[in-house]
Order: structure tokens, then sequence, then C-alpha cells
């Protein structure tokens, strides 16, 4: 019975002599107690030149954080870090690197609504459709699919495909639908 | 030796001081407690980065939690009966305030050496539970009716064993004063030593007045909300933090001058006797907390039975002990 | 800048209720971590109230079920005054993942938190690390000093 | 014992015409089709003679033909992953359904919860009251009309559900320091001792499950991860069995391995978060902080491993997302060897204190057989002698790998439940360091490619994992789209939280927060039922929500 008492006792004197706390906002968490403090999914942050806006990490955020908004020239992708989960999904998705996830945690604000927490935006200037003006795709975003298209075809055809693209790419997808006679991009020309 | 002030200025000093070192007595069961659990508790020194947000000490922190206390606005039930809810509080503090003028402290004491000051002691020390009690029952909160049922059950609990431990002092000392008590044990031993086991008994007893954890049934945060304190917000939460500061400053001091000659030894002068008083305070506070922080908490019906088991006996002992001495060997008690 | 000891007392004596509105009690445990031993907040006179009558700063998890949502309210009108709401985690400030994708409303939310009582303090994460809730607390800390009344 | 064919033959020849059709599927589970007279015959038999589980009941909306009713047979006891659906259907105007809960008193919460959710009524069940929904539902609850923010308005009536009640009812109400989250539990006391006890749930519903029908199958993942916060490796582990059993494929071994660590480092993180909240509830804070203390060192784990250190988000459709790399394995192997002496400290120091002993044993005694009735699962069960485990009857992951054995303890009361629990931290210490092993020395892939769900292999399938606190069972229907036809959890806390109410009773108040404590009840993982919409008709069936306007696409 007493026995009980006494280790408690030796345990609580151990604890007398070296206390855990670490007196937070003065000093940092030493980096024995966090094997490695960049793997942290923190606030995001997108990398101006690689992103290209395409969209993916809307498509893939679990928690619906991610919006994409398409003004008159203007693709504009806004995390909305109040809603996030920090899953790291988009990171891990994002075909050109483009966003990551800083190891910022501290994110607390005042503020009276959810809604005027901070939000992390990207903006990307949209290709304007020649047939009737409206927004088509982010000019980044065309590149980067033409490249990734072209070294997938084999070296004979790849300058008709390149042609193509061009053309394919002038036009938004009504007016394309709507041209699609018009410029015959289809090679077959039997019928 | 002793400045005999016998005015309303000495009152008012003795009433201040000790519920100083109340507040000194419950930062260290606080900081203490903490340290025994792996954790830093509230700072001694606040790191020099925050000290101009978070200022430089928190060694004051029972009373910035009583001062914060006293400027918020307190929330009164409608279906509670608003007088004697109010009034509770304010009856535990004066009982409380004329507790504190009359033990002395480190051999002060202005009104203490009439010869029923211990009777009048115990009663006043009797009168704070029996307010909580009251605060408790008016208060239309479900808690309050069970916290205060406990509190009763836990006042007899512990009362019995300090009432005769404090009684075999009375007896070894042969006066019912505390004045004169201290003065029998300078001249010859102190009483800790002769009669260990009615000091023991009367430390059991203490750490259920104050509520500590292994007796801290009737506020127990978990089965019943905060006890009779649940409906207490603001100002009036405020008057009770006071008294509860007030309360374990008593009890350390009217314990030390029982059992440790009220920190007088004979060849001292004066600062220095008030001294020794404040370091056997800390040490008596230490060993509540020692206390405080090894056990859980007992059921009221374990507790009950365990006072009556263990404390019971020991002051009974401790009784049979006194007479014994008295009779048997009077030169030790009066040399 | 010198503090009245109004003030001054206001700021170093915080104390916190948890009310808990739904949500999956991550954010519940890592607040409890707050004051577990390593990242003790006692350092700060932080204490951890059960009773909303003790407490100054309200901190609330969870997206606020539709049953939970009067209670949540009837326990706000507890606190006495100077108080300082914090919602804690993504839940409290806009539903987080419980939101559908149509942007339509949850049937089963009473809405986010800001719908049902003013909020003061945000900390966004999905839990917020107990660095963040502490961060947290301390801006709350600044609210409740601005509180007048 | 029995064994699994005649057991079926026995079905058989009991039902004869009546047994429509039968499959099975390569996880060895049956299906079977009856009629609906024929359900409670089938319960005596399978509960009574064949000592199997009826885990859960499941409503599915099959829309123009009706309701489908699925009861889930578990008889893992005889061989590994044996499973029953018996199935019955029933037509749209009338779904009306024998209650089997005389014969399976464990079912009678999972049948008032579809009873509450979908327009499948049960006949005679013994108590068909609203469990999960507020009282006054559907009528807009109380919130809308009062407004808190000006001070002196009129109090309306609060919505609590003890109007008529004699002084002598206390209630637990939604906001009590006893619980960390809201649950409500009635007592009725005469003196110091509880006379009766009634809960009434649903103050964390956020409906889930309805969300889960709305979300694809790689981001339901994120959402199965927060329906508890305690457990979220193992409720994607669940979600995911059943994903991948739907998908007929299996995940590399490198991939079990790590699933299986994090879903041993997260019992023992969960079980030393119970040993504090358990210490705090019968007043002793320093094995609060003791034991959270050494919690820590496990969070540090899940973040130096996976990145964050409560929502680790690890686990996905083939697999994982992240490995483990070699030097991680090291240090995680050290800091292991560490904190398995903490943990034995600690479990002594629990052990042998006599007043810890003192206010747990004899407290909220579960025997054997109200264990079974009741159908208690995990520690709750195993502390009353019942070797019961999914990791050892039907083991995912790495389980069959690891060599551990069940801890069970034939006491039932409270201290029974605290033993098996810290022996259980151990035992998860001992499987975790074999995994770190196994990981060491064995390379390959760590998730291998999702199938696309139109060519998934089966239409439904059943998803187990233990969790903390006990079984915990995903069944998963497909229709052939990215998004599932509809999803059923039944969660552990769902089965034990039934055993409070006559737990509860002829203690004093002083046990009631460690006897609800000691089943270690989580209320997030309780509350996150459907809501099935009649998807013919527009108007919305009577015990449905009329302000629910989204119509399920299909």
């Amino acid at each position: 019975m007493v026995d009980g008492l006494a280790k408690l006792t030796k345990e609580l004197l151990r604890g007398m002599l070296k206390p855990v706390t670490v007196n937070y906002p003065a000093e940092r968490l030493p980096d024995e107690f966090t094997l490695s403090l960049e793997e942290i999914r923190g606030k995001h942050r997108f990398d101006e030149d690689k992103c290209v806006g395409c969209g993916a990490c809307n498509v893939v955020c679990s928690s619906g954080a991610i919006t994409v908004s398409d003004s008159q020239d203007q693709r504009v992708l806004k995390v909305e870090v109040a809603r996030c989960i920090f899953c790291g999904r988009c990171r891990d998705i994002c075909p050109e690197k483009g966003l990551e996830l800083t190891s910022e945690f501290e994110l607390s604000q005042t503020g009276s609504r959810g809604g005027d927490c901070v939000k992390v935006e990207q903006k990307i200037s949209m290709r304007r459709c020649e047939g009737c003006g409206r927004p088509t795709f982010p000019t980044k975003q065309i590149d980067s699919v033409k490249t990734r298209v072209l070294d997938k075809i084999d070296p004979s055809s790849k300058e008709t495909a390149s042609r193509d693209l061009e053309v394919y790419v002038k036009y938004c997808l009504d007016c394309r639908r709507t041209r699609s006679y018009a410029f015959n991009i289809h090679p077959r020309k039997s019928y | 030796m002793t400045p005999t002030v016998t005015s309303f200025e000495g009152a008012l000093l003795l009433l201040l001081v000790s519920f100083f070192l109340g507040v000194l007595y419950s930062y260290e069961v606080r900081k203490i407690s903490a340290r025994l659990q792996y954790r830093r508790g509230p700072w001694l020194l606040v790191p020099k980065s925050l000290r101009k947000t978070l200022g430089t000490t928190r060694l004051l922190q029972p009373l910035y939690d009583i001062l914060k206390l006293l400027y918020k606005e307190s929330i009164i039930p409608e279906t509670a009966r608003t007088r004697l809810f109010k009034t509770a509080p304010l009856v535990a503090l004066t009982c409380l305030g004329a507790a504190a003028i009359l033990t002395p402290l480190a051999g002060y004491s202005p009104f203490a050496s009439f010869e029923l000051s211990l009777v009048a002691v115990l009663y006043l020390l009797l009168g704070v539970p029996l307010a909580f009690v009251l605060g408790g029952a008016v208060s239309s909160s479900p808690w309050g009716v069970v916290g205060s049922q406990r509190e009763a059950e836990l006042v007899l609990a512990y009362e019995t064993p300090f009432i005769i431990g404090v009684f075999t002092v009375a007896v070894m000392a042969d006066t019912l004063s505390i004045q004169s008590i201290v003065a029998a044990q300078i001249s010859r031993y102190p009483y800790l030593l002769l009669n260990p086991f009615s000091a023991a008994a009367v430390f059991l007893a203490i750490v259920g007045k104050l509520h500590l954890k292994p007796f801290d049934i009737p506020e127990a945060e978990v089965e019943v909300v905060a006890g009779p304190m649940t409906e207490y917000s603001g100002r009036l939460l405020g008057l009770i933090e006071i008294g509860k500061v007030l309360l374990i400053s008593i009890s350390v001091s009217l314990f030390i001058d029982l059992f440790l000659a009220g920190g007088m030894i004979p060849r001292l002068g004066y600062p220095l006797v008030a001294l020794i008083f404040i370091l056997e305070g800390f040490l008596v506070v230490s060993l509540i907390t020692l206390v405080h922080t090894l056990n859980p908490r007992f059921r009221i019906d374990q507790a009950f039975r365990w006072y009556l088991k263990v404390p019971t006996l020991l002051s009974a002992l401790g009784l049979v002990w006194a007479y014994s001495l008295r009779y048997l060997h009077t030169a030790i008690l009066w040399g | 800048m010198r503090l009245s000891l109004k003030k001054k007392a206001r700021v170093y004596s915080p104390w916190i209720f948890h009310a808990h509105a739904g949500g999956c009690n991550n954010c519940d445990i890592e607040l409890a971590a707050c004051f577990a031993p390593r990242f003790d907040l006692e350092r700060m006179g932080v204490q951890l109230r059960n009773n909303p009558r003790h407490a100054d700063i309200f901190l609330v998890t969870g997206p606020a079920p539709k049953q939970i949502a009067p209670i949540l309210k009837r326990v706000y009108e507890q606190v006495p005054n100077p108080k300082v709401v914090v919602a804690c985690g993504s839940c409290a400030m806009t539903g987080g993942v419980y939101n559908r994708d149509d942007g339509k409303p949850n049937y089963a939310l009473g809405g986010p938190v800001e719908r049902l009582i003013p909020v003061d303090v945000l900390i966004p994460g999905c839990p917020p690390k107990p660095e963040s809730i502490i961060e947290g607390v301390l801006l709350a800390l600044e609210k409740l000093r601005e509180k007048n009344s | 014992m029995v064994s699994s064919e005649d057991m079926l033959a026995g079905l058989r020849e009991r039902l004869g015409p009546d047994l429509t059709s039968e499959s099975k599927d390569p996880k060895n589970t049956f299906t079977i089709n009856t009629r609906k007279e024929r359900v409670r015959e089938v319960a005596r038999y399978l509960i009574g003679e064949v000592q199997g589980r009826l885990i859960q009941v499941s409503v599915i909306d099959r829309g123009l033909d009706g309701y489908e009713v699925v009861y889930h047979y578990s008889l893992d006891h005889l061989e590994k992953n044996l499973h029953i659906n018996v199935k019955v259907l029933l037509p749209a105007d009338e779904p009306e359904v024998e209650s089997v809960s005389l014969e399976a008193p464990e079912s009678s919460w999972s049948e008032r919860e579809m009873m509450e959710f979908t327009p499948v009524r049960f006949i005679n069940h013994p108590d068909p009251r609203h469990l999960w929904l507020p009282h006054e539902w559907p009528n807009p609850v109380e919130s809308e009309k009062y407004n808190p923010v000006e001070r002196n308005g009129v109090l309306t009536t609060p919505a609590t559900y003890s109007k008529n009640s004699e002084a002598s009812l206390i209630p637990l109400g939604p906001y009590h320091p006893l619980l960390i989250e809201g649950a409500y539990f009635r007592v009725k006391f005469d003196g110091e001792e509880i006379t009766d006890a009634d809960v009434k749930l649903g103050w964390n519903h956020r409906g889930i499950m309805k969300l889960f029908e709305s979300r694809s199958y790689t981001r339901g993942a994120f959402l199965a991860e927060r329906v508890c916060g305690i457990c979220n490796v193992t409720h994607t582990t669940a979600y995911l069995n059943a994903v991948e059993s739907l998908s007929g494929i299996e995940i590399p071994d490198r991939a079990r391995y790590i699933r299986t660590l994090m879903a041993e480092l997260e019992r023992v993180h969960s079980h030393l978060l119970w040993l504090g909240v358990a210490g705090d509830l019968i007043g002793f804070k320093t094995l609060f902080m003791l034991s959270w203390k050494v919690r820590e060192q496990v969070l540090d784990v899940f973040e130096s491993v996976t990145g964050s250190r409560r929502a680790p988000a690890m686990n996905l459709i083939g697999g994982v997302r992240k490995d483990v790399s070699s030097e991680n394995i090291k240090k995680t192997e050290r800091r292991l060897g560490g904190m398995r002496r903490e943990v034995e400290r600690l479990v002594d120091i629990a052990y042998n204190h006599p007043v810890v002993r003192k206010r747990l044993q004899d407290i909220g005694r579960l025997n054997l057989a109200t264990a079974k009735n009741a159908g208690a699962v995990g520690p709750t069960a195993r502390a009353s002698g019942w070797k019961l485990d999914t990791r050892s009857s039907s083991p995912y992951a790495a389980y069959e790998y690891a060599t551990w054995d069940v801890v069970t303890d034939g006491g039932g009361d409270a201290w029974a439940r605290t033993i098996v629990r810290l022996k259980e931290i151990l035992v998860s210490i001992d499987i975790s360091t074999q995994c770190l092993e196994a990981l060491n020395h064995r390379g390959g892939p760590i998730s291998i490619e999702p199938v696309d769900p139109k060519d998934f292999k089966l239409s439904e399938a059943l998803g187990k994992a233990e969790a903390p606190r006990g079984e915990l069972v995903y069944y998963i229907v497909s229709d052939g789209t990215n998004i599932p036809h509809s999803v059923r959890i039944r969660t552990p806390s769902f089965r034990n939280n039934a055993l409070i109410p006559n737990l509860l009773k002829g203690h004093t108040l002083a046990d009631a927060p460690i006897i609800v404590g000691s089943i270690d009840p989580c209320y997030s993982c309780t509350d996150r039922t459907v809501i099935v919409q009649d998807s013919r008709r527009d108007t919305i069936w009577k015990t449905a929500l009329i302000d629910l306007a989204s119509v399920r696409s299909r």
C-alpha cells in the first residue's frame, strides 16, 4: 500500500528537477522534440512563376477551401485558410509544384467573421477567345500543356500537331464547336 | 520584547499581513504542485521578451485573480433568494476577519491575550463553511444543493479530530488563550515534539478544512461543477476567493502557534522571529501541497470513514498522551 | 504603456471556459494539451474553469450543430462581462470539412459560431497546434485589455 | 464449434424457399436475401445457436424498388473475416419490418438510428424515441427564434428535455465537466444514489454520412478521418478497407506495415489520453499531467513521420501517402524504447496507488452475460472476459504478420477496464517496434494505382478495424459512379454508450464521472448519421427534414 505512494513521490521529485515546459511565446520548441520541422503542413504559398493556374488543387481540395474565379482576363485562385484542413493534398497533386505548404502554422488573428481570416491568392492572366472574347485558359497553362503534349507525340508528326494545337487553342469551347467544320482540324479528309 | 500595540491600527495591520501571507501561501500551493507535476506553474520571473505585455512576475497571481473578480460583473440567478445569496460571502468574510485578528502572528497579537481566545478562533473558523453551505443551498442550482450537502458532511468529518487535537494542546498548556499557549511552549519544548499525535491529527484536519485534493469533495469540479460556489460570479466570487486566501493563512499560523511555539525562539530579536515564522509557514504549506499532489479525491463516504478512523484515533491517542504527561511527568510541561 | 490596476488584473488572470459545440474533439484535446506539462498555460495565470460563471475567455470549438446551438447561446449568456469569444479550429470559423461542396447549408449544422454569438479571435487549423492556441489566447488578452465595460 | 459450412446449411434448411438468393465474395462475406417475416427467426438462429453478433442494422434507399434493410452478422469467431449480410427488401409505400431487438438487444440503438433517419419503421421496438435529432424535430429548433446578443431579452424556455421533473432529477447536461463533448444524461436520484438514467445524444450530430454521399472516394478518406478526433487513423483504415475490398485491390506490404504502425501508435496515444482523463475524473490531476507528458512523445513521432501532430492524413486509397525514411525509423525506435520505460513507470504508479484502487474497484460492474447481450466492444468487453478483438478475429493491414495476444481481464468493473487499457498500451508498443523492424529491412512500393470506380469488383463491402474503443464497421454501397451510393458507419462508442444507463444504476453521483469515463465514450463517433430522402416523390417524408431541399443526385 505504501510503496504505491513511495513510487509516486520518487516520480514527482524527479519531475521537480526537470520540468518539461517550453516557455512557448519566448522560446520555440527545441529540435530534439520535433524531429523534422519542414514536414509540418502550415500556410499555403503560391510560387509565382511555377503555378500555371490549372485549378487542379481546387478539384482535389477535400474541404472545398480553394476556389477558382475567372474574371474578365484574370483567373484568381483563392485559398480560404479558414476552411482548409491542412491535409496537403493540393501540394501533392499540383502538376507544376507551384503550391507548397510553408511550416508557418501560427495563424491566429483577431476578427469577427470566419470570412475575414487570412486568404492566400494567386492571380494568373487568362487568354481571351478570339471568337467571343470570353476568357478561355490561363496563358501559362496553355504553354505547359503544349510542351507536355508535344514531347509525348513521336517526332514525325510533331510539327503538324503543334500547328493544330495553335489553331485549337485560339477559340473557347463554344466557338470551337461552332467553327469545328470551318477549319477542319480532323486529319481524315476522306468524306 | 514584542510591541504590544493594542489599538485599531494594530488589528488592521495584522489583517493585511495575514492576507498578504495567505496570497503567498496559495501561490506556493499552485507553484509547488505544478513543479511536482513536471510543469512550470505560474512564472516566478516572466521571460524578458514577454515582460512588456505579461508583467515581470506572477508571485501575486492569487491577488490578480481576486482583483479581476472584484472588477467583474456579478450575475445572480432570478430564482435564488438574492439577499441571503449576497450576504453569505460577507458572513464568511467577517468570521475570517475576526479570526485573523485573534490569531497571533510571530508573537504579535493585540487582542489574543484574553483568556478564551482559542475557543473564539475555533468558533469563528467554524462559521466559514456554514456560510458556504448557506450560500450554496440558497443559490437555485442543483449543484449548489448537492455541494452544500457534501460541505456539511465534510465539516462534521474533519471538525472532530480538529477540536480534540486543539484542546489537547490546551490541556497540555493548561490555558485557553493562544498567547499563553505560545508562552508555555517557549519556556519548555514546542508541542510538536511533545505530542506528535495530535499535531498529525490537526494537520490532516487542516488539509480537509482547506478543501485540498484528498478532500476537495464539495468543489469537485468534475462531479458537482463548483459545489456551493457554482452560481457565484464576479464580485461575490471575489469575496469568496479572499475568504479562501484568509482561511489558508489563519489555519497555517494557528498550526504554528499551537505546535511550533509561534516561531518564537527565546533569545532572538524581533525581525528574525518574523522571518522564522514565515519560513515555518512555507514549510507547513509545502507539506500540505505534497499531500495535495499525491492523492486523488476521496468519495464523501470514504472521506467520512477515513476521518473517523485515522485522525480521530490519532487525536484521541494525543489526548491520552497529554493527560499522562500532565499528571505523571509534570516536569516536562512546566519545568 | 502603464496599465491601470483594473486592466492589469484582467489581463494577468484570464480564466477560460471551453464550450464544445459539435466537432470531432480534436481541437478539445489540443486545448487540453495546452494545459499538459509541455505547453503549460498556467504559467500565464490561465485556468481552465468548467463553469461559465467564472470565465473571461469563452473558447468555442466545433461547427455548432442545430441541437446544441440554443444551449451554446444560453451558456454564452452566463459568462459575465467583460468577456472575449475565441473561435478555435476551422469548424468553429466556417464549418470546415463539414460544409457541403455545393454551397448549400449542411442540414445538421446551426451555422458556424459567428452566426450564433459575436466572435473576437479566430484560430485557424484543423486541429490548431497548441502553440497557435496559446497565440490565440494571447490575442484574446489584448482584446480583454481593450474592453472597458 | 459450428463450422461455416454447416452453419450455412442450418440456415438453408431453416429458411428453405424463403432464402431467395445467396452469394459469397472473396472477403469471406456471405449475402442472403429473405422475406421480412423470417428476420426474427434468422436472428434467433444466428445469435442464439451460432453465438454470432449482430453488429449493425443499416437501411439503403433503393429508390424505385423500396428500402433494403441489411442485418450485418459477424461470425468471425468461427472463421477469420466471416460475415453474413441478411437483406430484406421493403416496398416503398409501407416500409415496416419486425424489430429484432428482442432477440438481439444490441441492435435496439441501430434500429432507433435507422428509424429516426429513414422512413423505415421497426414494429414494436421497445424505445422508438429520437436519439439523435432534437425532440422537436422537424419543426425548426429553438435556435432560430432566440437572439442572445441583446442582453435583457426574455429568456425563452430552454430546450431542455426534463420539463416535468421532480427535484431529484439532475441533468448531467450538454455542458458538464464530466464530458469533454456534449452528451446529456438525465439522472434520477434518491438521496445520493442513482436510481435511473436516460441518455440523449445528437449534440454533436454533423450529418457525416450525408456528406459522404456527396464526396468522391478519395475525398471521403479525409471526411472519415474527422468523424472522431482521437481515432482518426483507425477511421481512415476502416473506410479504406471497405473501399479497397470494393475495388478488389491489395495494398503492398510496406503500406500494410506503415498503416499498422500508425494504428498502433494511435492506440497508445488514445489510451494514454484516456488514462489522463480518467485520472482527472477521479480528481487525480497528477496522473493527468504524467500521462499527458508521456503522450507528447507519441505525438512527436506522429509529427516527424507524417508531418502533423493530430490529423496525420497518411492513408489514401491504394496505400500510404508518405514513406518512413530509414533515419526516421532509427529515431522512432530509440524514442519508442524510452517511452516504453516511462509507460511502465506510469503503469506501476497507476496500478499500486491505494486511493486510485479504492476509487475504481467494483464500480460500474459489467458481467459477461450483459456484455454479450448488449453487444459491448473493445476494452469494455475485454475487461469482462470476452476475447473479442477485430485485429485477431478479422485481421487487416499487417496484423497477421505481427505476433501479439489479446488482453482480457475477468473483473468487469472500472478497475478491470483500467488494467486492460494499461496492458494494451504495452502490447501496442511491442507491435509498433515489430512494424519498425519489418519496415527497416523490407523495401517495396508504398502505394498502388487506385482502380476506376466504373470497374469495381463488388457493389457493396464491409470494412472493419479495431479502434482504441472497440470494433469499427464501415459499410459502403457503390453504384458505379465516383461517389458512393451510401455509407453506413457503426462506431464502437455507439455500442458502449448504450451500456451507460444500466451501469450507472446503484452508484452515487461521485462515481458517475468515472463510470461514464471508464467506457471511454467518444460522442463525436456516435453522432454521424445520415438523412435518406425519398427521391421518388418530392414531398418530404414526415419523419425526414423539412428544410432539406437538395435531392441526392444519382
